[in-house]
């Protein structure tokens, strides 16, 4: 095992960013979805942090836009979640598959 | 003289159809339009020849130049020669002749004319645009009109035939629009005027490219083999003003593009394309000829025949030499009156008789002598009888495609020689079967034209009488333009 | 000089005829226009005639060689320096000569015409048409340029046309005017491109100047005409070969005679004048008119004209023997006669004495002209008569008709060739002519002539005696004067035409002809035909049996020459199964389902390619995005690794 | 201070509006009608104090920027916003939720504002959040209808998902420049194949907003999910604002790979075309239909990106100024059909000119800008974007594109053909319009016809780009 | 082999093997709390980077926020025991294909770029500096930013009211 750095946290990142992508396309319940973009969000903090950690710590840019990534992350679900509790009212389910009547 | 004119007054008179409630008002403004725009037609004519008889020997006369979009290069550039005013005369007789029989439309009689005017307009600006936009701008103008003409006054499988017409004719101007664009970016000064770009050597490289686009592309308007398949369905679908229109002015836009475009601005191209060209032209004249011979509709009788008609003016103009280059223009005189004659007379008939079918018809000269008599002129006009303006148009060709000395263009010449004989035979089997023979029984109760018919029909037969009769004037007039493009040819 | 004015009045007196009763002759002239229409045409006569006097015996001579006098040349047309359609006036002797046969010809049909024509429906139309057609056939045969005559030429091919479809309500009739047009188009094609293979070779379109181009040795297009050549054929060869595909349209030779029996179909004045006298010896006129270019340049094209024309004199000839109509034998023996001008103009040199045969043909043209007027009237008073064309319902008409039958025999006899009426005289030259030149085309003419005497007194014995002719119905007379007036004059013509001294007038080289009497050379053919008159005689005077048994003896010949051997059938097969069946439908197929049809596949196919690939538009989120990033990262790969 | 107010007015405005509709939703609100006379009135005069006091300049040390260009382009946003408040008036009258509607709205506007005017990524990210998030709360704004919650839940995630991938590239950029500001990118990037994954990534983003094939494939499902007014935001305002701001991004911030993202363009571009044309091509759904012909759109759209960067921005810019009459006109007729009748099918509309001739001419101007054909200002709009993509000199292109034209004309010609020709036994009844909604029509046309005619208008954006 | 080394490892097994099962398990409330590890598993690493302040936001507002937003809406919409509906093998698999190769790429891509390193000062991510920059104005002050997204919230907020008020207004 060597010393980490940078690159390991990409790696990283890197794999959370795809099992987040991969959750999002497989995942059939909406909030299960959610919870995938969340993944991805948080693999892209990560990697803003380990930038601005190693390459460019002469300015907090990559913090900065983590804390925001962060802020904007919990408007959209609660947006989404919104609108998944609307749907949930009126297809009685939450299964992405059972909303496709918009389609062709 | 004020080309401007040429626009305005198609525009005014289709404002003032949209302001009008009556359908009699909507007859007699759209009458008195197009009657305005004969005049304006035949004073440009005479201005023209006093300006010339005055030592005017500038290509282009009365140019005027109006600033318009001057980053792209865009300017409401207009201006004439000779060949643009035989087409200008031939639009005021054609739009005043289809105003005239289109007397009895009742369905929509107000959008009906203001289409009609709409079309003449895009004819008239295309016809004396000197900048490649607004003359691409007019020709496109003109397809709404005709799609709507088609689809909504027209007859039998007419929505097929709208949809068709303009989609091939916007696919032609789409190829038109590429050669546009390209000959923009190549001539290095960026500007869309027909005149500065006449100037520039377009490089060789760049005219083999756009050529056989601008060529293909206004091809398909005058129903260039195998672009002409919207030609028998779009006229036959029409009402009678609409195959008018579009057989008698329409078609003629495409071969004034492409000899005012494509070759005038594409010389050595012109004539590495000339063989393709020729050969192309030929089919559609023998081919155009035979597939009439099989048909049994007047209008696709005389749509296929305007595919081989305008295959002599493809021929004139892939000839490539200064008389037939002034044959293709007179063929296209002559085919824009005789076919509009003709369209006019396939409508009177078929307002008679409710059939196009020619063997459901029989002696109906008896009964209507009038109709039946201008029949047979238009179609000895379209088999080239002397002393009527086809005779002139294919002679002219001909001696004009003789001049080539070559085998190939003699053995084309040979062939498109051939096609007067199939001419005569389709022409004479349709009309000795309409006109001879008994009379059909239920037609019994027929009338003969009315005036407005009648005066539709003496007006476009005029103009195929003083070209046929007097072919020199026009001559005159075309020639200089044809010797211009020749003279770029060298 | 020749008067300009007084020419053009000649042509254009019958247009205005056509112009004014074509227009205004339903409303106005209804019952007037056949006088409207003959006066015009009288004066126009009167005109031709006084030109013809003024030429032949004021100024038309210069050093004893008859000019060829342009009066008026108008530049119709301008193709390109030195390449124009002139509208001019030629006046030389023969368009001379052919001025005074056509309005004398057309005015004697016009005053025919007054009877016979007499309470037609359609009785202001025939004169206008009568009108146009004289007008176009004068205007060809002044045509000082070789598009113009083109140009008179087709006009001529078009009232010819409407002429023949004047019954246009009669099936048969339409149909003959169809062909009539088609066929004589389809040989103006070969003219038109003749005319351009000689424009081009000659650099111009005026008959003197292409004549004078063409015919002297020194000049370079006459020189590159004939170092072009096609196919082994120098250009000028082709040139006039083509030209002569068109004279042998109009003039009915074989192979393109198809249409002259059947354009019998319009009203007999009509052809009397357009298919007996004028229109179809514009071909001749034609060849005639070139003749110096044929005779100096290219013999062989010549030689050509000469053999076209024996053959189809012969062949028409053994049909006309078969035909029970009478105006067919009319047409047929009008194809073998004008036959007899080609070849006389075939086996003609150019120049001095061995020019005969042009004056032959010539001569012979314009005495035909008198007796096939003549005929055809003659028929045509007969079948107003019986109110039938058939042979059978004729027979014993000599008491009843004594003016047409005495006017008829005449005719009979001078088509036959028995002297001293007209067809004796120009046959015998034409006949030296051969024997001068061509041998075994003598020969050939020697047989037509004995075969022209049989069947052209068939005509007349089955008509005028075989059996008794019964009348039913009302009994209107042989006509009125109208319709025998000129008959007589005609029949005058035929009589004393023959002694006119052609040659002093026509020539090859314009120069005096003198042609002799030589009557050793005429008993062969003069006994010949006397020989065919008395097996005619025999056979047909009065009702018997023979002539069925002879037939019968002479079966399938018989039968193919009765049914014209069989070449309409042949241009039928031609046209309706291999032009429509192999070229018009595949054409119109092709147009149909490959052209179109790639069109409407084009659209389809698109539809359809829209509708294979809806299902990517799943409505599956995930899906969807599985395509964002599956495009992300397409595109990723493609710019990293493959479009750098 | 001074700099700020005037600098920021367009973004002052709108907040201002916004919070006095908040307000007055708060308070004891106000009737619909009256309250959206007063919005109309207020978005008139917000459209109008566009046009005043403006100045090119920056703020927030280059985080926010504006120019000439840049109030052109919010003032073409602004009147869009301001017609869709009058051209929709039916379905607002209704609705029940109109205040939040238009706060909403507006906030998603201010998010627009910001986002042409944005100088860094990070302003960037949070302006086209701001632009998105409230649209997709917007979209699910017919409450009672399964479709429009279908239709918002797939924007949403879609467009979160987009944002991820976006962000993921945005990282990357910054690890490898180590900077997010737009001025100093460019002079960073090198060219790298890490740069180039990030800015298809980045890329993506823009693409999944403008609706680029592949990454299209929400539109069709969110436009026809959402109420009308919505999907014509959507597809007007939202997708005119990331073309301006794509302009800038890919002449400005990523010039120094413009071979990359020409050929990307072309690339994208002619799928986009071809795509949208295909899909629109056999759509029943008005609104779907208008979906996919939007997207082929775009593909014309990215021609004229393609070209170089004054003509490519004037162009585009002239064409979403004609893009939002047209496509507003078609929308607000579609809308006030579907509104009273319920009719959302082309077929319906068969033999709508007899009852209403005056719905239809618009519904055919529309169509026919759309399709570029003249006189229509589509013809100008499209020959001009054509024009600037061919300065590059790839025929091949410009033909594909050329004929796209064709196919687009086919469906366009499709309405207008049931319209115009098809005979039907009960056609749409009669609809009476409101007053407001005929001006707006009114004016879209007169706008359709006339902006292409009038010259000075494209010479008045080349002048400013 | 330090501490800090193995604490990184650890950090980075506990992120990703949570995340691969909060994206696989098939109880949904599993998921939720698969998912709170991840995210703490993240927080982790920001205070193994030093970055306390960045790793104290990420647990406030993931922990204490979103992932308790997300369980609410599990407990709104699902019943917490019942199994997730199964993915078609299709989809599963086309997904792994599109998503190993976006690793693949992505992983050579960062692996096989040198980075830069900035020459500049570091400046210490104290919760003074960044408080001062979030709400500064100039000198690359975040003011700007902050108020977007302060708008942004009100206007999620504003409709997630109206979206979720709607069994409210059904009921009035």
């Amino acid at each position: 095992m060597i010393q980490p750095g940078l690159y390991h946290i990409l790696f990283i990142s890197a794999a959370l960013f795809f099992i987040g992508v991969y959750g999002f396309f497989t995942r059939r319940n909406l909030v299960t979805m959610l919870m995938s973009v969340e993944l991805i969000l948080n693999s892209v903090n990560l990697n803003f942090i380990a930038f601005n950690k190693y390459l460019w710590f002469d300015k907090m840019d990559g913090l900065f836009f983590s804390i925001f990534i962060i802020a904007i992350a919990a408007a959209e679900a609660a947006v989404a979640i919104a609108i998944i509790i609307n749907l949930y009212r009126s297809h009685k389910s939450i299964d992405v598959e059972q909303a496709e009547e918009l389609r062709y | 003289m004020n080309l401007s004119l040429l626009i305005l007054i198609p525009l005014l008179t289709a404002i003032l159809l949209l302001l009008l409630r009556n359908a009699a008002q909507v007859k007699w403004v759209a009458l008195a339009g197009s009657a305005l725009q004969l005049i304006l037609a035949f004073v440009l004519l005479y201005t023209f020849h006093q300006q010339r008889i005055e030592g005017n020997t500038a290509q282009m006369l009365f140019e005027t130049t109006y600033n318009w979009f001057p980053s792209w290069g865009i300017s409401f550039h207009l201006g004439v020669d000779g060949i643009s005013v035989a087409m200008i005369l031939l639009t005021a007789f054609v739009v005043i002749a289809g105003v005239l029989v289109s007397w009895n439309v009742t369905k929509m009689t107000k959008e009906f004319f203001f289409m009609l005017i709409l079309l003449s307009l895009g004819a008239y600006g295309f016809f004396i645009s000197l900048d490649l936009f607004i003359l691409f701008f007019f020709l496109e103008i003109a397809v709404i009109p005709k799609y709507l003409l088609i689809g909504i006054w027209g007859s039998g499988k007419k929505e097929y035939s709208a949809n068709k017409l303009a989609l091939m004719l916007m696919g032609g101007s789409a190829l038109v629009l590429v050669g546009l664009l390209g000959t923009y970016f190549s001539g290095g000064v960026h500007s869309f005027d027909l005149l500065k770009l006449a100037q520039l050597q377009i490089p060789v490289q760049t005219q083999m490219i756009c050529f056989p686009l601008l060529f293909v592309g206004f091809g398909v308007f005058t129903a260039l083999f195998p672009f002409h398949t919207w030609v028998p369905d779009g006229h036959s679908s029409a009402p009678t003003a609409g195959s008018m229109f579009l057989a008698g002015i329409s078609m003629k836009l495409g071969g004034y593009g492409c000899l005012r475009i494509a070759t005038f601005l594409m010389p050595q191209a012109a004539k590495e394309y000339a063989t393709i060209i020729i050969v192309l032209s030929v089919i559609a004249i023998l081919y155009g000829a035979f597939a009439t011979m099989m048909q049994k509709d007047l209008k696709y009788i005389n749509a296929y025949s305007s595919i081989s008609h305008c295959g002599f003016v493809l021929l004139g103009i892939g000839m490539l030499t200064k008389t037939a280059i002034t044959g293709a223009v007179l063929q296209m005189v002559s085919h824009g009156l005789m076919t509009a004659l003709f369209f006019a007379i396939i409508g009177m008939i078929y307002e008679r008789t409710h059939t196009r079918q020619v063997r459901e018809m029989s002696g109906l000269l008896k009964k209507m002598p009038f109709v039946i008599t201008l029949l047979f002129i238009v179609g000895l006009c379209s088999l080239g009888l002397p002393g009527l303006s086809g005779f002139v148009a294919e002679m002219t060709v001909f001696v004009g495609s003789w001049q080539h000395p070559d085998t190939f263009s003699r053995t084309a010449t040979v062939l498109a020689c051939l096609s007067i004989v199939v001419t005569a035979v389709y022409i004479l089997r349709a009309v000795t079967k309409i006109a001879m023979g008994p009379l059909t029984e239920s037609f019994d109760q027929l009338k003969d034209a009315a005036w407005n018919e009648k005066l539709a029909a003496i007006i476009l037969l005029a103009a195929i009488l003083a070209v046929g009769l007097a072919p020199n004037w026009l001559i005159n007039l075309v020639s200089p333009g044809a010797e211009i493009i020749m003279q770029k040819m060298q | 000089m020749p008067n300009t004015t007084l020419i053009l009045l000649i042509i254009l007196l019958p247009l205005a005829g056509f112009v004014m009763l074509g227009i205004y002759g339903r409303k106005f002239f209804r019952n007037t226009s056949g006088v409207i229409a003959t006066s015009l045409l009288l004066l126009s006569t009167a005109l031709a005639f006084y030109t013809a006097y003024g030429y032949f015996f004021k100024y038309g001579k210069t050093g004893g060689v008859y000019q060829k006098l342009v009066p008026l040349k108008y530049t119709w047309l301008q193709f390109s320096p030195g390449l124009s359609i002139d509208m001019g006036i030629i006046i030389d002797p023969i368009s001379v000569m052919m001025l005074v046969v056509v309005t004398f010809v057309s005015l004697m049909v016009h005053v025919f015409s007054l009877g016979y024509m007499k309470g037609d429906e359609r009785f202001p139309t025939y004169y206008a048409f009568l009108g146009l057609f004289t007008f176009s056939m004068l205007g060809l045969v002044v045509s000082s340029n070789i598009f113009q005559i083109y140009f008179f030429w087709e006009l001529v091919g078009v009232s010819s046309f409407l002429l023949i479809g004047y019954h246009y309500d009669k099936p048969s009739a339409v149909a003959a005017c169809k062909k009539a047009f088609i066929v004589t188009r389809f040989a103006d094609v070969g003219f038109l491109i003749g005319i351009l293979v000689l424009s081009y070779s000659s650099g111009t379109l005026d008959f003197n100047t292409l004549i004078a181009t063409l015919t002297s040795p020194q000049t370079n297009e006459y020189k590159n005409a004939i170092a072009a050549s096609f196919l082994g054929i120098s250009a000028l060869t082709w040139g006039l070969v083509l030209v002569f595909i068109g004279a042998a349209g109009k003039s009915a030779m074989f192979p393109l005679h198809i249409w002259l029996p059947d354009a019998m179909e319009g009203p007999t004045p009509v052809s009397a004048l357009i298919h007996a006298a004028t229109m179809v010896v514009a071909g001749v006129f034609l060849v005639a008119r070139l003749f110096p270019v044929f005779a100096i340049v290219v013999p062989s094209a010549l030689n050509l004209v000469a053999y076209v024309g024996a053959f189809s004199a012969l062949f028409a000839a053994v049909i006309a023997c078969t035909q029970t109509d009478i105006k067919r034998v009319l047409a047929y023996s009008t194809m073998s006669q004008i036959g007899y001008m080609m070849f006389a103009l075939g086996v003609s040199k150019y120049g001095g004495e061995n020019g005969l045969g042009y004056t032959a043909s010539m001569f012979h043209l314009f005495t035909h002209a008198m007796f096939k007027a003549l005929l055809f009237l003659g028929a045509g008073a007969v079948i107003h008569f019986v109110h039938s064309n058939e042979m059978k319902d004729m027979g014993g008409l000599r008491k009843l008709m004594p003016i047409t039958h005495l006017t008829f025999l005449i005719g009979c006899l001078a088509i036959a060739g028995v002297p001293p009426f007209a067809g004796f005289f120009s046959k015998e030259e034409i006949l030296l002519a051969a024997y001068q030149h061509n041998q075994s085309i003598y020969w050939i003419a020697l047989i037509i002539s004995a075969l022209t005497a049989f069947y052209m007194f068939r005509l007349y014995f089955q008509i005028f005696w075989n059996k008794e002719h019964h009348p039913h119905g009302e009994h209107h007379g042989e006509g009125g004067l109208s319709m025998m007036m000129p008959l007589v004059l005609l029949a005058i013509g035929a009589a004393v035409a023959g002694f006119i001294p052609f040659g002093h007038f026509v020539s090859s080289d314009g120069t005096r002809l003198d042609t002799g009497f030589h009557l050793q050379f005429s008993i062969a053919p003069v006994a010949l035909c006397l020989a065919g008159i008395f097996i005619a005689m025999r056979l047909y005077k009065k009702q018997n049996a023979m002539p069925q048994k002879l037939a019968a003896s002479l079966k399938g010949f018989y039968k193919a020459a009765y049914h014209k051997f069989y070449i309409d059938e042949v241009y039928h097969f031609i046209t309706k199964k291999i032009i429509f069946n192999l070229i018009g439908r595949p054409a119109a197929w092709f147009d149909k389902y490959i052209v179109d049809g790639l069109v409407n596949a084009t659209g389809n196919g698109t539809e359809d390619f829209s509708a294979t690939i809806k299902k990517f538009q799943s409505g599956k989120v995930q899906s969807y995005a599985i395509y964002f990033l599956a495009g992300a990262i397409g595109l990723a790969l493609l710019f990293i690794y493959i479009w750098k | 201070m001074n700099d700020f107010l005037t600098l920021m007015k367009p973004e002052l405005a709108l907040t201002g509006i916004i919070f006095l509709l908040l307000f007055i939703k708060i308070g004891k609100g106000m009737g619909n009608e009256r309250l959206l006379l007063l919005i109309q009135v207020l978005l008139l005069l917000n459209f109008l104090t566009g046009f005043f006091f403006n100045k090119p300049g920056s703020l927030f040390d280059g985080m926010y920027l504006t120019s000439g260009l840049i109030v052109l382009q919010k003032n073409i946003l602004n009147l869009a916003v301001y017609l869709i408040s009058l051209l929709f008036a039916n379905w607002f009258k209704k609705s029940q939720h109109m205040p939040e509607f238009f706060i909403l709205m507006l906030a998603a506007l201010l998010g627009m504002f910001f986002l042409i005017s944005s100088g860094n990524l990070l302003m960037f990210f949070l302006s086209l959040e701001l632009a998105t998030i409230p649209v997709a709360a917007m979209a699910n704004f017919d409450l009672d209808k399964k479709r429009s919650s279908e239709g918002a839940m797939k924007m949403i995630l879609s467009s979160a998902f987009s944002s991820g991938i976006m962000l993921f590239g945005i990282s990357l950029i910054y690890g490898a420049t180590g900077t997010i500001s737009f001025t100093e990118i460019p002079l960073q990037l090198h060219g790298s194949t890490l740069e180039v994954l990030a800015f298809i990534f980045f890329f993506s983003a823009f693409a999944f907003k403008l609706s680029i094939v592949p990454f299209h494939l929400w539109t069709a499902d969110v436009y026809e999910g959402s109420p009308m007014a919505a999907t014509s935001f959507l597809s007007v305002v939202s997708k005119g604002t990331v073309a301006f701001i794509f302009l800038s991004v890919l002449y400005k911030v990523f010039l120094p790979l413009q071979m990359l993202w020409y050929n990307l363009l072309v690339i994208v571009s002619i799928a986009t075309m071809v795509i949208g044309n295909l899909f629109a091509l056999r759509q029943q759904n008005i609104k779907r239909f208008l979906a996919f012909s939007s997207i082929a759109q775009v593909g014309f759209i990215l021609v004229g990106i393609s070209g170089s960067s004054i003509q490519g921005t004037s162009s585009v810019v002239f064409f979403i100024l004609v893009y939002v009459f047209s496509n507003l006109a078609a929308f607000a007729v579609a809308d006030a059909i579907a509104s009273k009748t319920d009719a959302e099918e082309i077929d319906d509309y068969r033999g709508m000119y007899k009852t209403n001739p005056f719905l239809s001419w618009v519904l055919a101007l529309a169509l026919f800008s759309l399709a570029g054909i003249p006189p229509t200002a589509g013809f100008f709009g499209k020959l001009f974007l054509l024009t600037a993509g061919a300065s590059k000199g790839s025929y091949l292109f410009i033909i594909i594109a050329a004929l796209n034209m064709i196919i687009s004309l086919y469906y366009y010609l499709r309405v207008i053909r049931a319209v115009f020709m098809e005979k039907n036994e009960n056609p749409i009844e009669k609809i009476t319009i409101e007053p407001s909604t005929k001006l707006a029509l009114v004016f879209c046309s007169a706008g359709i016809v006339l902006i292409g005619l009038l010259s000075w208008i494209y010479d008045y954006i080349e002048s400013l780009a | 082999m330090t501490g800090a080394t193995i604490i990184f490892y650890l950090l980075a097994a506990l992120t990703l093997v949570s995340g691969l099962l909060a994206v696989t398990t098939r109880m949904i409330f599993r998921a939720a709390i698969y998912l709170l590890f991840c995210l703490i598993g993240i927080a982790g690493i920001y205070f193994w980077l030093q970055y306390q302040f960045i790793a104290a936001v990420q647990i406030v507002v993931y922990v204490g926020g979103i992932v308790v937003l997300i369980i609410f809406s599990i407990f709104l919409t699902q019943q917490a025991g019942e199994k997730l509906p199964k993915q078609n093998l299709g989809r599963q698999l086309y997904s792994m294909l599109a998503v190993f190769c976006g690793l693949a790429l992505a992983l050579v891509q960062l692996a096989q770029y040198e980075f830069v390193i900035t020459d500049g000062k570091p400046v210490e991510p104290t919760v003074a500096n960044i408080g001062k920059q979030m709400l500064g104005v100039d000198n690359g002050g975040y003011a700007l930013p902050f108020e977007i997204v302060s708008i942004l919230l009100l206007a999620a907020l504003v409709g997630c009211i109206v979206i979720a008020l709607k069994s409210k207004t059904e009921t009035a």
